[in-house]
């Protein structure tokens, strides 16, 4: 094997502390290099020519430069490997300067005997490496977005707009998740339902996007790139041919006799069992609740669009990748937790979000005229006693808004509202301080204990040790208790588990870096956003959707994806198949195959990381790492050691 | 052989508030290495002892401890200050 | 010329600690130059059987970088890392070799110093050893 | 000097976290950038930084990664040391001017640092926010990208030392500025904030009290690469016992011009009084807040880590701090605990300083107008639904540009910038090529 060496002065750099002449000849007379050059600096334009010369006329199989760290220059002299016409893997870089030159400064002598063994180790290496090409794998420009709430729209429409097909995905019959829900919202004041409109009727206008509704994910296979996946689209109930008979089918709401709670509403009103959640909502259809339908058929007289008999459809999708977009469940508190359903007057945030919007001109709940309301923050945030330490973030801009909007509506309201210190940042912090300059009462609990709430004729009434009291108790009577709800994971994670998403302390979805990797998960090609890996207003929701989009997109649109090829490999004759390979593996890489008649190990080299956990687990020691072999290790030990 | 600065050199004069940030490093390194010469100091010792702010004597004491000229000695029995000393020339470069 | 100096192999992870060493460099932060280095990806994949040729060889000592919670790949990288240690120590103590020959430590990115201070306590351990042994 | 291309796919100014994100996503789907910035290297504030909130791993590890890996990109043109100006808005795209200021040393420069040896010049040391000395000819800072040395010519007495020295001859007195006309189809402003100047607030003693530093001067100081060998109180070199922190210095704070919350301050200072408690255990430090702004994921968590170390958390406005003798200061503040005026002394005064919008980008353009909002950060035109998108077309802004926000958020906004900048360019190359796929 014909390897060239090229030894570095570094200027002065390393010349000044390791004898180069020495070293140099130290390399010639050791007789494993066929070529040893010194050269005043390696990454010189110059001595890259030189090299690439080398390599060609020379014939070289390998190339060992001792110069700076790798961090600084492997990928330069890789590219000088392939442009000499050589496996960029047959090219090794020792460091001979940060971990040789620099580090012994002090001691020239120790200094070049180590450049020497340093380098005779890396020729060793190169030696035993062997050439390696990156694993390419085929990518289907296609993503499946789960969730059609204002994260999920806005990731398809941008997918959409960078040339990606998207398969998007929703639980419910209706588009807009939770912000349908929400009426004016901070800090633009468009409503949601505003924004939704916009976002659907843009949707439609896309050839490469198909919506499903009323469905979900129920089998996945394959790894990133080319993942089938098989989704469960559960009838409406009603023939999607007729969308444009609009009044038939307000007829059918109309005649049918079944009334169930309405969730859209949080429980403050019914629906019918044939049901659309708003007007003019998306799409523009209503659904039959099929298991609160009595089937009595009201309905099909009035309208010829109804088919009860409709079967859930299965479909087989091929997509590159799939971007979570699941949203968040509302903290719903237990009975009792500040006389939630035990004093009257006392509802959630979100109840109080659709009260507002059903109540026109005057604020009225259960027949009383609303005059005084008291908010409490942080419920099912910051828990003392309960799961939930986090702080669910948008709450107290949520809160003061409302307070805001709730003045603006209606006449002589009073707000009281009993924090826990507010949280309002950012720019956000205009809006507490419109609430006070309206004339809002702020107070904060002392040391922190939580405020309480007891029923009183008819009225709550809410305790709170007041920092401004220094602690001392205040009372305070309200017609209406509003307690502000964090946000909490969706309570149906069945899409985390069938994809094994992990999830973090406060049971969201986890990204695999805050910062580094904040919308991709440890499941190759699996992206999450906006509030299902953690609480988030909708500006930053949508940030993290078309931060996904973005990801999601460089991964796919090439059509392959190319993957580094320090990979694991498994000798099969020694393999004994134990399993302890694949227990380990945090990336799940391996799988068990049938070779020659006895179950082996197998890297599924698509999702193995090359990060070598598996080697030391083997008791048949059959499993090795390319570029970091057993005898490309062991060889360079010996010359490290050799005198 | 020509160097680029002799070139400038004729165009330009370097400004005087660069020379004089030049003599008052030189004058505070004289000023901190005499006063370290026989044994290790703390920075208001070595305020003290060469009549200068003790600031100004941190910034200066730590640039030459950044450029190798100074190195830390130990901490004093209150636990409180730093004794600095003079770092031996290693290798007489030319 | 050093053969009476302990020699110490350093098993340094890709992304991790071997910036850190890097970095002492840099800042011209001494230590014995007969540290050698070899590369890993990660301190979990280091096998018990690198280490144990490397004391065949001639190694007084083995030190592992390792990536602590700093890993980029596993949460349990500590875990396991810990595991190799102790499984290479059974195989030490087989072969009667001192188990504190093998060193190991949480080496961050920018621990320069912190690499500095435990190589030059784990050399001056060595050396110790060695004029024990020679007594 | 690197030649710059005359057409790029994307202009992107500012080379910080939220630049870098938004360059390397455009680059990897193919499109050309140029990323310029008008610092000597690239990494923005964050690569100054100690560790970060709330896990505390290590700001230099996890954007050096970055930096190199934008530094290297085929498909990015960085230009360091370099403006943007005179941009004008044409039919399609953008035409602007790129001024590359020389650094008097070319790219050969292998990092040695000999010619910061033999410089004779000190000066203060902008990137250790003058605790301490750098040379007249220095690399910015030890993980500096580019790693190659510069001559700030205001201090250089033209000795010519370093020219002496220079192993690979790089150094060259004789560079000039280069301007060049460059067009570009899309413009990304990632132009960051600036910080608060806390002279502003005469009652603090900024500037005066030596021992009234700023947060961005004591995470200098926590950093591996630190100004001095450990922490180290300026005026004297005392290794500080009793710390305190001074929340929403010039946020929340009309008077000053800063009226909104800055949306770091509260959780730096909680990180910092945890690391301080780990590199000087026998010390006692304080914050005095107004309230605590732990809101991000595992914030809360983070906040309450700091409280059972030890951290005190004082509620009460600072009003004026007085300084001692000894150097000591005397702090004093409305206690809202007990609704007195009360007053403690420590030895060292961190003030948490906020950040306020770098206006810049309102000179760059010169026939279409950047909007801004109330507190003169580039308007989001659409905030709810295109976060990135300003009032000029095939403009967008990634990160602190925007607002105040920390580090993940900054890099999703810049997230968010790449995928509509990446949208807008497919829109209009497939009016000129519809067959694009």
């Amino acid at each position: 094997m014909k390897i060239g060496v090229y030894i570095c002065h570094c200027g002065s750099n390393i010349a000044d502390y390791v004898n180069i002449e020495q070293v140099k000849k130290a390399i010639q007379e050791q007789g494993e290099a066929f070529l040893v050059k010194d050269v005043m600096f390696a990454c010189a334009d110059s001595s890259q020519k030189e090299m690439v010369q080398d390599i060609k006329t020379q014939k070289l199989d390998a190339i060992v430069v001792a110069s700076c760290s790798p961090k600084l220059h492997l990928p330069t002299f890789r590219g000088v490997a392939r442009r000499g016409g050589l496996n960029p893997y047959n090219y090794v870089q020792v460091n001979i300067r940060e971990q040789c030159s620099w580090a012994h400064s002090d001691d020239k002598k120790g200094a070049t005997a180590k450049a020497i063994r340093l380098i005779q180790a890396g020729i060793e290496k190169a030696k035993n490496s062997e050439p390696l090409e990156p694993i390419k794998i085929d990518a289907v420009n296609a993503v499946a977005i789960v969730g059609a709430g204002v994260a999920g729209l806005r990731a398809a429409i941008e997918l959409a707009d960078m040339g990606t097909y998207v398969y998007l995905i929703e639980r419910e019959y209706f588009v807009g998740g939770r912000i349908t829900q929400w009426d004016k919202l901070f800090t633009t004041n468009q409503s949601g339902r505003e924004i939704i409109t916009k976002l659907y009727n843009q949707l439609i206008s896309y050839k490469n996007i198909t919506l499903f509704t009323g469905a979900e994910i129920v089998h996945t296979s394959g790894s990133v790139g080319n993942m089938q996946i098989k989704v469960r689209v559960k009838p409406r109930y009603v023939d999607t041919t007729c969308a444009f008979d609009k009044e038939k089918f307000e007829k059918a709401i109309e005649v049918c006799p079944v009334e169930v709670e309405d969730e859209f509403n949080f429980g403050l009103t019914k629906r019918k069992a044939i049901f659309k959640n708003y007007p003019g909502e998306f799409p523009e259809l209503p659904a039959i609740d099929y298991d609160n339908c009595t089937k009595c058929g009201e309905c099909q007289k009035v309208c010829d669009g109804i088919d009860l008999d409709q079967k859930p459809e299965y479909l087989n999708l091929n997509v590159g990748a799939i971007l979570l977009a699941t949203g968040f469940d509302p903290y719903e508190p237990s009975e009792g937790e500040y006389g939630y359903g035990k004093v009257p007057n006392v509802i959630t945030l979100q109840q109080f979000k659709r009260l507002m919007e059903l109540c026109p001109e005057q604020l009225v709940y259960k027949g009383r005229k609303i005059r005084s309301i008291a908010y409490i923050y942080c419920v099912g945030s910051r828990q003392q006693n309960g799961p939930n330490h986090y702080c669910s973030r948008y709450c107290c801009t949520a809160a003061m808004h409302t307070a805001l909007l709730v003045k603006e509506k209606y006449k002589d309201i009073r707000n009281f509202h009993f924090t826990r210190g507010i949280r309002t940042y950012g720019k956000q912090e205009h809006i507490y301080h419109e609430a006070l300059e309206q004339g809002d009462v702020v107070f904060q609990s002392f040391n922190d204990p939580l405020c309480q709430v007891s029923a009183h004729n008819g009225t709550a009434i809410v305790k709170i040790n007041d920092f401004l009291t220094r602690g001392k108790p205040i009372e305070l009577e309200a017609d209406l208790v509003v307690l502000i709800t964090g946000m909490v994971p969706r309570k149906d994670n069945s899409i985390g588990q069938l994809l094994k998403v992990p999830v973090g302390r406060d049971h969201f979805f986890n990204e695999i870096h805050l910062k580094l990797r904040p919308v991709e998960t440890v499941i190759d090609g699996v992206f999450i956003s906006g509030a299902s890996q953690g609480p988030k207003n909708i500006m930053e929701a949508v940030n993290s959707a078309l931060a996904a989009a973005a990801k999601a997109n460089n991964l796919v649109k090439k059509g392959f994806i190319s993957i580094e090829p320090t990979v694991a490999f498994v000798d099969t004759q020694q393999c004994q198949w134990c399993d302890k390979c694949s227990e380990i593996c945090p990336f799940d890489a391996f799988e068990k195959i049938e070779q020659d008649g006895k179950q082996v190990a197998s890297v599924i080299t698509s999702l193995c990381k090359g990060c070598g956990m598996c080697l030391p687990v083997c008791p048949e020691n059959a499993i090795e790492l390319h570029n970091y072999t057993d005898r490309q290790i062991e060889s360079m030990i010996d010359d490290l050691v050799h005198v | 052989m020509a160097r680029t600065v002799d070139i400038i050199k004729k165009q330009r004069k370097a400004s005087e508030a660069a020379r004089e940030k030049l003599k008052e490093f030189n004058r505070m390194k004289k000023a901190i290495s005499n006063a370290l010469k026989d044994r290790p100091l703390t920075i208001p010792q070595i305020a003290e002892k060469i009549n200068q702010p003790s600031d100004k004597v941190l910034f200066y004491l730590m640039s030459m401890y950044k450029y190798g000229l100074v190195e830390v000695d130990s901490i004093d029995e209150m636990d409180e200050y730093y004794l600095y000393r003079l770092k031996q020339q290693a290798t007489n470069k030319k | 010329m050093n053969d009476d100096k302990p020699k110490i192999l350093v098993f340094s992870t890709e992304k991790i600690s071997d910036p850190a060493i890097d970095l002492a460099g840099l800042l011209k932060m001494h230590y014995p130059a007969t540290v050698y280095t070899v590369t890993v990806p990660c301190s979990s994949s280091i096998k018990p059987r690198w280490i144990m040729h490397a004391f065949q060889v001639g190694f007084d000592g083995v030190f592992i970088a390792a990536d602590g919670t700093d890993c980029p790949y596993s949460d349990k990288c500590s875990e396991n890392t810990a595991e190799i240690v102790r499984q290479t120590q059974d195989l030490m103590r087989q072969k009667g070799l001192e188990t504190a020959r093998l060193k190991m430590a949480a080496i961050c990115s920018v621990c320069s110093e912190a690499f500095v201070r435990q190589i030059k306590a784990f050399y001056d351990y060595l050396i110790k050893q060695k004029q024990q042994e020679n007594a | 000097m690197l030649k710059p291309k005359t057409h790029y796919d994307a202009l992107v100014v500012g080379g910080g976290i939220a630049g870098q994100e938004t360059a390397l996503n455009l680059a990897n789907l193919g499109y050309k950038v140029a990323l310029v910035e008008k610092d000597y290297s690239i990494g923005g504030k964050m690569i100054l930084l100690s560790k970060v909130f709330p896990t505390l791993d290590c700001a230099a590890c996890i954007t050096t990664p970055k930096v190199s890996e934008t530094a290297r990109h085929p498909n990015i043109d960085v230009f360091t040391y370099s403006e943007v100006e005179d941009i004008y808005k044409q039919e399609r795209g953008f035409k602007f001017t790129l001024r590359q200021k020389p650094r008097y040393v070319t790219e050969d420069c292998t990092g040695c640092q000999l010619c910061e040896q033999v410089c004779p010049v000190v000066v203060e040391d902008q990137y250790q926010y003058g605790l301490i000395g750098r040379k007249a000819i220095f690399i910015p800072h030890s993980i500096a990208n580019p790693r190659i040395a510069a001559i700030d010519m205001d201090n250089c007495t033209l000795c010519g030392l370093c020219e002496n020295v220079c192993p690979p001859k790089s150094i060259d007195f004789t560079q000039t500025e280069q301007v060049t006309q460059i067009t570009a189809t899309a413009v990304v402003l990632a132009t960051g904030y600036k910080l608060f100047d806390p002279t502003v607030i005469k009652r603090y003693g900024y500037g005066k009290y030596k021992n009234v530093v700023t947060a961005m001067q004591m995470e200098r100081q926590l950093v591996p690469t630190r100004p001095f060998n450990n922490v180290l109180r300026p005026s004297d070199g005392k290794v500080p016992d009793n710390i305190a922190y001074v929340l929403c210095t010039g946020s929340r704070d009309a008077t000053v011009g800063s009226p909104i919350c800055s949306q770091v301050c509260c959780m730096y200072s909680t990180k910092q009084a945890q690391l301080l408690m780990g590199a000087l255990p026998m010390a006692d430090v304080t914050l005095y807040y107004i309230n605590i702004r732990a809101y991000g994921k595992g914030f809360c968590e983070f906040y309450q880590q700091a409280r059972s170390m030890g951290v005190g958390y004082v509620k009460g406005k600072v009003g004026r701090i007085f300084e001692k003798d000894n150097g000591n200061l005397i702090v004093r503040y409305e206690d809202i605990e007990t609704g007195e005026v009360a007053e403690t002394e420590h030895d060292l005064v961190v003030l948490s300083i906020g950040i306020l919008p770098n206006k810049d980008y309102q000179k760059l353009f010169k026939n279409v107008i950047v909007e801004h909002d109330p507190y003169n950060y580039v308007k989001q035109v659409d905030e709810l639904t295109s976060p990135a998108r300003t009032s000029v077309d095939g403009v967008f802004v990634a990160g602190t540009a925007s607002g105040p926000m920390d580090i993940p958020d900054s890099i999703l906004s810049a997230g968010a910038a790449s995928s509509e900048a990446a949208s807008y360019l497919r829109k209009v190359y497939k009016q000129i090529q519809p067959s694009l796929n």
